[in-house]
């Protein structure tokens, strides 16, 4: 995971306006800036050194785009041809028309009656899983939902993190074995909700009604009750800054149930602790 | 929402109703070729002569919390007016006089032109114009206010109120003040030397206030058009397209106190002289005939 | 924040309804989050308490939608003297709500005033009520009366703020201290004057305080008391006689077959309807000081009926709770204050 | 009562002025027993008039003894606000008359004209299908004439209202009937008058729908005991089925009327 090589080995903490380095001998990087020769830290975080590169990775900061990586948004606004989509960034991001699969075959052409019912594929509030696309001259970022992976979320409920917890993962989407599903957004924001059947693939499965329904499916009591169990261990590790990854999920999931925990307890504090030492700790 | 097409043949009521819409759509479309159809014609949309005034109606005292009340209304245009009198020190330079503070508000609810919040700015000019009336005409000389000089004096708020607007406020704003003051009582007070305090003995003895008797006033309003006639009592719909308007204030006995230009239209197109004067002459004329009549009402 | 999408409001809302009812965060649809209440904490205040429900994420930011976090209120009374009206008993309670832009960073500041001045009308509506009128805030009767300013600032709001803000309400009513005053009284010389006198050395004729409404017989009699000054004790001053009766709020959130309480903004914004109800419970005896049902949605008298009997019973156990607390508070406070007055006078 | 700030949009008094102040003070004891020729479960009598403001959509005047009311419906129309709404917006608002009151009101808008609206929305929010008016605005304008007990104020307030909102056309679920009781002691007072209230121990405010049997509204002040309160609602529920009638009856007369 460490993979900053500060020769030293060590952490170093710097605040803004501090001195890291000259310039001379080093390049700065994210985070710092350079007067009079002196590489100077912008942000407060940890200092990281790449060969000749210096950067400050802010302890907390918001999230930082980059093309490739899979945020969960929540719409704003509806415009022509495009949504509005807070992801938790600097800038709304858009979501063009022309970056979502349509009802009636993923490659057909947008018309103009598509235009007029965008409403019905996503309104103001509706969440949903996406990939950043590329980003605009004003650093706005596009994204995209053309894939089966991607668009409208339901069946479950949101927990917001900060962004510097989630890390890159090889697959943001996780199947615990509890029968329930996590999708890691980038950008801090996580969907927790009910299984989804891994069911016909293929561009012919393409079903506009569930895409874009609004309905929730059937979900049982101890789904819902697996659901709010996760959302509070993601609420308590967030909460104790840990970052969290698929396998910390899985141990403290398995020491809530040994431990025959009442999920509400957990927000008393004591017993999230206790859950984060036993489950930190193993690793 | 659409006009029938002239080839199809209507069935009679639908003929009526396409009529109306029509009519409806050509009033919103070209106000001013509508109303001067109906000018031409020597009527106006409402159904009255252009020298026809609307019916009036007073009712006074129906408000218990007020000093003194009066409902007005001229045709649609409905205003509520209450006296409310307090104690007050007099200014220093006018020991002996009391103050007369007259307002109107054109709230929200009279009519969709008007938004919540601070008076708009028509109600900004139409209190000041009421205020002026009432002041120059001195109806109420402000020293039978006086309690004791230099000490205390009774204020009058004068606050008229608008429920439904359909034109000509100033007229019905001014019937509404004036019989809302004739209804007034006010209790007997006293100032105390010792503490300095005024109190009034009694709620159920009560005065009422001594109005200058041959100054009661009532206004009138005429609007101006390009056509030669003087649509008076305009209504909300004729108001924003005249391009004059004026007022005329009239006391009891016919005398003229008051004249003034109106606060809507747009200048531009005047009479000559001559067609002007006969104009103003005639419309005082007019004046003073509908002044009787609301001078009865008042009675 | 723009809401709640769809399928969120009707997860949230079949969550509640399956059975046994279950919520985000695990809760049962009666309990609150852990509720934390201090008194003090505004020093140059006569009385005031922080409350807290659920945990505060301060320094968080707007990570508090979707995660919890606690909704957070402080509020403090303030007595200022002031004259009284001739047809006025005097005394009297003022209230007022602002809520920090940074608890509410999604409206905007039209949006925010109508939520400040509609929160100031409801608390002002309860607790200005004249039925709830401290007798003892008169100091001269006819002349001058303390007015009580009471304060609160919501400083974050992860929903249920009503609850907490009537928290924190009777936890500062209750802590404040009406400073002891005598009436100062200007007399002719040789006429007797009968005066207690509790501090000997006083060089005017002191009169102790007549509160209450025997008194209110002399407001017109010139020769009574005119003035007062403040004693000097280490006793900050007595309580407020109506202390027994500030309310409680429990806020029922209505669904049409069940209830729940202490809702988070996201249950709020999935379940609008709800009724706060306002109870005290002086000598154990409940009494309703205000019920205003809030949101889209109707209700029935069956409905409205159960859920009195359960707020009933619900705001019994937040008072027992709040009034242990509280007892525990002044314990540590009167220590304090006493510390602090003699400490300061050795200084 | 003293109008502190010079408001240059009006025309302005002295810079303080007081209400008279009377030797013979009224006894606020007498309140209770205020003397009206009715019995408890009484209501004093309405009068109801739609179509009134000739330039609203809809508008409705009320009138009980001493409670005086205008309200006007404009709407719905075009929402100013740019956010898009999936259904329609409510607004009510409500100015005192300065002449309205034992003391005169200052025209700047107080804290009790808020407390009013506010609960007059509640009562009447719920009774309109405002999932019919995507992006829309209905604006509910109350001007109070006279006012005989904030009580009265918010029950006729919502009763003109829901006449108001009826005479515009505009769909609503059923028209919302309001009742006000007071409670002194055991004794249960409907629809009390100014002084009535202030001396009762507590008042409770009813909003319902008496054809659905559901209630949209309740707002209760001062100290009542729970079962004072439920009795106060049913007593509240049951008289509001007679001012259903009195709706009903004013709608049904102004519709044939004017054809």
């Amino acid at each position: 995971m460490d993979l900053d090589d500060l020769e030293t080995g060590e952490y170093r903490l710097t605040c803004p306006g501090e001195t890291i380095t000259s310039a001379h001998d080093f390049m700065r990087g994210h985070g710092t800036y350079v007067d009079d020769e002196l590489v100077i830290a912008s942000v407060a975080g940890t200092v990281q050194r790449v060969n000749k590169l210096v950067t400050v990775r802010a302890a907390r900061s918001r999230y930082n785009a980059e093309v490739g990586d899979l945020v969960v948004g929540r719409i704003t606004e509806v415009q022509p041809r495009r949504w509005k989509v807070d992801a938790n960034s600097r800038q709304d991001a858009v979501l063009m028309l022309s970056s979502v699969n349509l009802p009636g075959g993923v490659q057909r052409r947008k018309l103009e009656s598509d235009e007029l019912q965008m409403r019905t594929f996503f309104e103001e509030g509706d969440l949903l899983v996406a990939e950043v696309q590329a980003f605009f001259a004003d650093g706005a970022m596009s994204l995209h939902t053309r894939s089966l992976k991607f668009g409208k979320l339901r069946n479950g409920q949101l927990v917001v993190v900060p962004p510097v917890l989630v890390r890159r993962l090889k697959s943001h989407f996780i199947a615990l074995p509890c029968g329930v599903d996590l999708i890691l957004g980038l950008n801090g924001y996580i969907w927790v909700c009910k299984h989804m059947q891994d069911a016909d693939h293929g561009d012919e499965g393409f079903d506009a009604e569930a895409v874009y329904s609004n309905q929730n499916d059937e979900i049982d009591g101890p789904t819902r009750l697996a659901i709010s169990r996760v959302s509070s261990i993601i609420r308590v590790l967030a909460d104790h800054f840990v970052p969290l990854t698929d396998t910390l999920f899985l141990e403290a999931y398995n020491w809530l149930i040994e431990q025959e925990v009442n999920t509400k307890d957990l927000i008393l504090g004591d017993l999230g602790d206790a859950m984060v030492a036993a489950t930190c700790s193993v690793r | 929402m659409s006009v029938v097409p002239d080839e199809k043949k209507p069935t009679p009521t639908n003929q009526v109703q396409s009529d109306e819409l029509r009519a409806q759509i050509f009033q919103r479309l070209h106000p001013h070729a509508y109303l001067d159809r109906f000018l031409v014609e020597g009527v106006r949309p409402d159904g009255r002569t252009p020298e026809e005034w609307r019916d009036a109606f007073i009712n006074v005292g129906s408000v218990s919390t007020a000093d003194g009340s009066a409902l007005v209304r001229i045709g649609g245009t409905t205003i509520v007016c209450g006296v409310k009198a307090e104690i007050a020190e007099p200014e220093l330079d006018t020991p002996d006089q009391g103050f007369l503070v007259p307002n109107i508000d054109l709230p929200a609810i009279c009519s969709p032109k008007f938004k919540p919040g601070p008076p708009s700015e028509e109600a900004q000019v139409l209190s000041e114009r009421l205020n002026a009336a009432l002041v120059s005409t001195q109806l109420l000389p402000l020293t039978t206010l006086c309690i004791e000089p230099g000490r205390s004096v009774w204020c009058l708020y004068v606050d008229a109120t608008c429920i439904n607007y359909d034109g000509n406020a100033f007229d019905a704003a001014l019937l509404a003040m004036v019989a809302a003051l004739r209804n007034t009582t006010l209790p007997v007070a006293t100032y105390n030397e010792e503490t300095g305090r005024t109190t009034c003995r009694s709620r159920t003895t009560r005065h009422p206030l001594s109005l200058n008797r041959d100054k009661l006033i009532t206004g009138l309003s005429f609007g101006v058009v390009p056509t030669p006639s003087v649509p008076l009592d305009p209504t909300a719909f004729e108001e924003p397209l005249l391009i004059r308007a004026f007022s005329v204030v009239v006391d009891v006995q016919g005398r003229v106190v008051f004249v003034e230009g109106g606060v809507c239209g747009k200048s531009g197109t005047d009479y000559d002289g001559d067609e002007g004067s006969t104009l103003i002459e005639k419309s005082i004329q007019a004046a003073q005939e509908r002044a009787k009549i609301l001078h009865q009402l008042l009675q | 924040m723009t809401g709640l999408s769809k399928v969120e409001i009707s997860y949230i809302r079949s969550s509640l309804l399956s059975d046994p009812p279950l919520r985000a965060d695990g809760r049962a649809p009666e309990d609150f989050r852990p509720i934390a209440v201090e008194t003090g904490v505004a020093p140059l205040a006569n009385g005031s308490a922080r409350v807290s429900i659920g945990q505060p994420r301060a320094g968080r930011g707007h990570e508090a939608e979707g995660a919890g976090g606690g909704t957070e209120v402080v509020a403090a009374v303030k007595l200022e003297v002031d004259g009284v009206g001739d047809d006025e008993e005097g005394g009297k309670v003022i209230c007022s709500v602002s809520c920090s832009p940074a608890a509410y960073p999604h409206l905007s500041s039209p949006a925010l005033d109508d939520l400040q001045s509609d929160l100031t009308s409801l608390l002002g509506s309860v607790l200005s009520h004249p039925s709830l009128c401290p007798q003892n805030l008169v100091i001269v009767p006819g002349q001058k009366a303390w007015a009580l300013r009471l304060d609160t600032i919501v400083f974050a709001d992860a929903g249920n703020v009503v609850d907490c803000l009537m928290l924190a309400c009777r936890a500062a009513l209750v802590d404040t201290r009406v400073p002891s005053t005598r009436s100062v009284e200007y007399r002719a010389p040789g006429r007797q004057s009968g005066t207690l006198n509790e501090v000997p050395d006083d060089l005017m004729d002191v009169d102790q305080s007549r509160n209450g409404p025997s008194s209110m017989l002399e407001t017109r009699d010139p020769s009574s008391a005119v003035d007062f000054e403040l004693a000097d004790y280490w006793d900050e001053g007595k309580v407020l006689e109506s202390r027994d009766s500030w309310p409680v709020c429990v806020t029922l959130n209505m669904l049409p077959t069940i209830h729940f309480l202490d809702a988070t903004s996201q249950e709020e914004t999935a379940v609008p309807l709800r009724l706060h109800t306002m109870f005290s419970f002086p000598g154990g005896k409940p009494t309703s000081h205000g019920m205003r049902m809030a949101g889209a949605g109707t209700s029935d008298m069956t409905q409205i009926g159960l859920l009195l009997k359960h707020a009933e019973k619900y705001a019994r156990n937040m008072w027992i709770g709040l009034e242990a607390k509280l007892a525990e508070e002044e314990a540590r406070r009167s220590v304090k204050a006493r510390e602090k007055f003699y400490g300061g006078r050795r200084r | 009562m003293a109008q502190s700030t010079f408001d240059r949009r009006r025309v302005n008094g002295p810079e303080e002025s007081f209400s008279p102040v009377f030797d013979e003070e009224d006894d606020a004891e007498l309140g209770w027993t205020v003397k009206h020729g009715r019995g408890l479960a009484d209501i004093r009598p309405i009068f109801l008039q739609p179509g009134l403001v000739s330039q609203a959509n809809g508008s409705a005047y009320i009138e009980t003894e001493k409670t005086k009311l205008a309200c006007a419906v404009y709407g719905p129309r075009q929402s100013k606000t740019t956010t898009y709404s999936e259904r329609g917006r409510l607004n009510v608002e409500v100015k005192f008359a300065p002449f309205s009151c034992v003391r005169r009101r200052s025209p700047l808008r107080d804290a009790e004209d808020r407390a009013v609206a506010i609960a007059v929305y509640q009562s009447i929010v719920s009774s309109i299908c405002l999932e019919l008016f995507p992006k829309s605005t209905i604006d509910v304008f109350i001007v109070v004439i006279e006012n005989d007990g904030i009580e009265g104020c918010i029950a006729s307030g919502s009763i003109a209202a829901s006449t108001a909102l009826a005479d515009a056309g505009i769909e609503m679920l059923g028209l919302v009937a309001s009742c006000s009781a007071g409670v002194r002691g055991d004794e249960i007072r409907l629809d009390p008058v100014e002084k009535e209230a202030a001396a009762a121990d507590g008042t409770v405010i009813l909003a319902c729908m008496p054809a659905l049997s559901s209630i949209t509204n309740v707002y209760q002040s001062g100290r009542v005991s729970v079962q004072g309160a439920l009795k106060c609602m049913e007593l509240c529920q049951d008289r509001c089925i007679d001012v259903h009638a009195v709706m009903a009856q004013s709608l049904l007369s102004s519709r044939t009327s004017t054809g």
